[in-house]
């Protein structure tokens, strides 16, 4: 089970890319180049990258509001990814879906969603095709700390208890639903423990801790393929950013952004753990970055030159046949 | 040819069609009955006996039976649509939308068009509709004209068992999120039912009387009461179009408009509350392509902007009454 | 904290008279007197009574579709009722509710609900005008074990301990939510477990034993008004009956219903209990009986004579004005 | 008189009944924001700042943020609100009414009629609607049809900051349930809103131009594109009556038929999909009520039957623009 080296740099190279993304989003929304409420994911690279490691294309993924992470570890296009969020019709969804809707059910991946606790029915219902066209597929669906109070989520639980679904609910802990602490919202202040008591085993990983997250997920997953039905997950995280870019944030505490840039950034971690355990070289990891800041600029070169849908659009692809 | 009810029609061709697609699943609240309990394992076959006798024949892995947790088990369904399954998933009563309005509305409909074209949702809710048994205000209502005004979604309303089978077979084969309404004092109706296969192509209205006096626009259950109605106007020699819509979305404005061409006069009939209902739609669909034509003001019969009451005095009022639309109708041929 | 005679009484009272209400319910319902879908509570008596003596009139009850049991628990009108279920213009409302709608907002009844999963969302909202308006009231939500998998339910239940409701979560087991058994559609097998790791405490009594229920509910009720926050109680309890009235009830083993109804009657349970214990005497519970069996006949025959609503009232209590 | 936003008047008024009610209090996800962190307490007032400061006021006693669980806490709202509170409860963008549709439909606008009017339900649910701020098909809906055609519900859609404050006031004191649609672009928009208490009665239409040769009917942020029109044709010597319904539950009938009796043209312009929208309600009324009035077919313009895209490019077209409404009055004056 120890990773290979590839998968090592593999790992870096979703991270980085994520972090990379998202800055570079955050940036073009600033100066105003990208339409829209987006949510960005940097801080939480660990957790997408650690989970969607286990999974093929042929395992399904259900996201949230804050689903580029997501999409880029479980193989999205970038580009694709870039021009859609900039409304473009060279965009994964020809630029209607957008940040909050990012799909790819070829790869897998069934749609960051706009409604809290969307994704959770989806993505056992994904879980349920597997089980009965008997397949070894799995799903996954990401739920916040806020998205894990709403009632769908529980349903889902329930639902995968009972039909003993290949399914992995794991749960993204970033202490924050909107400006609202999980302190406050999740009333047990254990979101594993509540998903335990619905009748799965629960885990709880450092979600800083890319070795952590995937071990976790090993651990789930093999489960799932072996028919031992769901597991939950819940991964402590920080985000590094307000809710939705330009939020103030008048909800943190005196200098904890700071702080957590400084001693809770996933890549720092991993960079060291690395470097230190001596799996990579720094230089390895430096290439890497080159290339990704390459991949992200010509990204977002070629969002910028293409094409808005054309009026025709408009009315397409609301049915397949009407 | 075979005289079937349509709660017959309905179980026949979900069998069929779970013979034929080993993708087709069945989804629901007690679909099957009996799970976690001592007594048999087919112990409901859905509140109705729609589904009866399935999990005999497909077992539990094809019929399932899910808690009561319709925004997850709609959801699931959902899900399972876009990733290998056709499941047909039963709402119960309609009226449940309530709880898992978002899976509907927001997700299912939606999913094509927010992801670019790049997905088929091919499921069938199945869902009980209307007032008339008793079931007081959450257990009666017409919310057609909600779902069909949502688009991504398809609405079917059968008013007989040969266009249940045939708008049912094409519901299931199609590769869109198709709503399908079941009336519930239809179900004990008959009719003749072809063994063969054949398909009701979605937006294809039937005429189920014809007359170039009137056009009478109707659908599901309140169909038959218009039809009372042209007969009993046939006899005095005044012939009415009764034109059954049978899907709500797509609606076949074609139909609509070619018969009030020539009648010029028009009532539609709906058992939704009046406002915003297909009704209004009709009469707006009209209004504004058929103007010209046009005799006299447009008539809707339409339930009440109240709830469903459950007092069989009130109720039995509630519903649009053949005497209701006689007098439209009437008073729609004089204006 | 020991009952008082007269409240050893009054609670026989309240067991026979809903088991007589539901019985003639079921016996007018069979020859074709009464309207509509009935789901009636016999069975289960000792659950409404236990739980509704500690309240008073201004605390408020939210129940289910089997609510007349809750309903005369909670000091609703007999006779009022009758004529309810009946569609009767003087029924409790008026006719325009029916069985699964009886309410009185009056005698903090806030209705029966024919949504699984209805009542605690507004339950919780009582709780939360009593702890606004700083009464000492609460409220109490039933729930069955099949809406106990509602997710309404699930945040109702995170609501209360987040905001520190007093309020209490009744959850009645009695095995089977329509045609389908409890021990399939709660994935985790433990109701009361599920509702502790929400983060209030959960007990778990015998449903069929009077005592049993008033105890646990004396703990819950204390704790409510004492500013103590939710509790939730996990009763099993016996449906003597379908799940509405001309259920067949196929999946009931063989000899179930007989069993239930010779070992596990509540009401056979608690007189031998008082009996035995000699806090009453037989010839009181008789005297109790003949009462109940009167008011229950002329509860029928009034409802009977009653007149339906007329006309005009189709389009009356839509608005409080429009 | 003070100048206001449409923002800035509705949180004006919030505190005002705040201040005369004590029973009144708001709830919402981050209706005050900054609960559970360790930041200042009125961290974020709405997410668009609708209700920023009220919790210093008033408390966290009165100002409620919630977990994100909105069948729950609106449920518990319209709990609430049949046992001593006036609750003003925020949905935040009423595309979430999916999931807590029941609470609405089936419970809080059902309560009276099913109790037999022995309760009042004096609850106030606000919510953003409406396309503009590319914020896609999940969060750009305007629903109000559907929410108009519920009985029980009262449905209140401002098109101005004088409007909001005064059917605020009248939905706070209103003992029914009210439905609030603040449409999202309106918010920075702003007019002379007097400080005195002022209420402006359900089901009164306004109208915002008068004129006697075409009767364009709307609500809500498309009332401004219909003015921008109407002014346009007006420095041509053609004059529209605009109506503002203002409510779309009730519905000011008689000003439209009366309007519609003097121009006998019609357009109804709405940002809802077009089936079963207002827009088809209005033009049904008029079929049927004022149809010898009538010499031109009714025009509706409203949102097509797609869900909201979010490229910008498309957004554009899919809200009803002032070219598409210009066309449709110059082509109803001509028909
Ligand atoms: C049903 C629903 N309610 C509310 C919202 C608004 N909303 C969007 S994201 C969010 C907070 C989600 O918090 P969490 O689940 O912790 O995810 P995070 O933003 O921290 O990634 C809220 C309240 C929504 N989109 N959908
Ligand atoms: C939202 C919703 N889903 C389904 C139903 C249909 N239904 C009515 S009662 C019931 C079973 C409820 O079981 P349980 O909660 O155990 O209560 P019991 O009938 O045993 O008292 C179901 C599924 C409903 N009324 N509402
Ligand atoms: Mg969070
Ligand atoms: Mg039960």
């Amino acid at each position: 089970m120890a990773l290979q080296e590839t998968q090592i740099l593999e790992a870096y190279r979703t991270m980085r890319t994520i972090r990379e993304f998202e800055e570079r989003v955050t940036a073009e929304f600033e100066k105003g180049g990208i339409p829209g409420f987006v949510h960005v994911y940097d801080g939480q690279e660990a957790v997408a990258t650690g989970a969607c490691m286990h999974l093929t294309k042929d395992d399904y993924v259900g996201s949230t509001h804050r689903g580029h992470g997501h999409c880029i570890a479980k193989g999205c296009d970038i580009k694709g990814m870039m021009a859609e969020i900039m409304g473009r019709a060279t965009g994964l969804c020809r630029g209607k879906g957008g940040s909050m809707h990012i799909a790819d059910i070829d790869q897998g991946m069934l749609g960051a969603n706009a409604i809290v606790g969307g994704a959770p029915p989806l993505a056992i219902g994904a879980a349920l095709s597997a089980k009965t066209l008997g397949t070894k597929n799995l799903s996954l669906s990401f739920t916040g700390d806020g998205g894990s109070n709403q009632g769908t989520v529980f349903e889902s639980m329930n639902l995968a208890v009972v039909l003993q679904l290949p399914t992995i609910f794991m749960y993204e802990n970033n202490g924050y639903g909107e400006h609202t602490g999980a302190a406050y919202a999740v009333g047990c202040g254990d979101i594993a423990g509540r998903a335990e008591a619905f009748g799965m085993p629960a885990l709880r990983v450092d979600g800083l801790d890319f070795f952590a997250v995937y071990e976790a997920m090993q651990e789930a997953v093999d489960r799932a393929r072996s028919g031992g039905g769901p597991t939950a997950i819940e991964a402590s995280a920080v985000r590094f950013n307000g809710h939705f870019i330009g939020d103030p944030q008048l909800y943190r505490g005196e200098g904890e952004l700071d702080r957590l840039r400084r001693d809770s950034d996933c890549l720092k971690i991993f960079s060291k753990r690395v470097i230190g355990d001596k799996l990579l070289k720094k230089s390895q990891l430096n290439a890497i970055d080159r290339e990704v800041a390459v991949l992200i600029d010509s990204a977002v070169e070629e969002g910028f030159a293409a094409p808005f849908p054309a009026e025709s659009e408009l009315l397409t692809d609301v049915y397949s046949n009407y | 040819m075979p005289i079937k009810t349509i709660r017959q029609a309905i179980n026949d061709t979900l069998r069929s069609e779970m013979r034929r697609d080993s993708t087709v699943v069945i989804i629901g609240e007690d679909v099957a009955g009996g799970a976690g309990s001592d007594g048999i394992d087919d112990a409901a076959g859905g509140v109705f006996g729609v589904t009866k006798g399935l999990v005999g024949e497909f077992g539990r892995e094809r019929v399932i039976d899910t808690p009561i947790s319709e925004a997850g088990f709609i959801g699931m369904a959902a899900g399972a649509a876009c990733t290998g399954l056709r499941p047909v998933v039963e709402l119960m009563f309609f009226d449940f939308i309530g709880v898992c309005f978002d899976q509907i509305y927001n997700q299912m409909a939606k999913f094509r068009y927010m992801f670019g074209g790049k997905t088929d949702t091919p499921i069938v809710v199945r869902a009980m509709v209307g007032a008339g048994l008793r079931a007081a205000a959450q257990h009666s209502n017409m919310l057609h004209p909600l779902v069909a005004s949502i688009p991504g979604l398809k609405v079917v309303m059968p008013s007989n068992a040969y266009d249940a089978k045939g708008l049912l077979l094409t519901a299931i084969r199609d590769n869109d999120p198709v709503i399908f309404l079941e009336h519930k004092t239809l179900y004990d109706t008959s009719c003749e039912v072809p063994d063969e296969e054949y398909l009701i192509p979605f937006g294809q209205a039937a005429f189920t009387r014809e007359g170039s006096d009137i056009t009478i626009v109707s659908m599901s259950s309140m169909v038959l009461r218009c039809n009372e109605v042209a007969d009993k106007l046939a006899a005095e020699g005044i012939y009415a179009d009764v034109i059954d819509l049978r899907t709500v979305s797509p609606i076949d404005e074609g139909a609509v408009l070619e018969s009030v061409e020539v009648s010029g006069r028009l009532v539609i009939v709906d058992e939704a509350n009046e406002r915003c209902s297909m009704a209004s739609e009709i009469s707006s669909i009209v209004a504004e392509k058929a103007f010209h034509s046009l005799r006299a003001p447009i008539a809707k019969v339409a339930a009440p902007h109240s709830p469903v009451p459950f007092s069989p005095s009130l109720e039995d009022i509630y519903v649009p009454t053949a005497a209701r639309i006689e007098d439209a109708v009437r008073a729609t041929l004089e204006a």
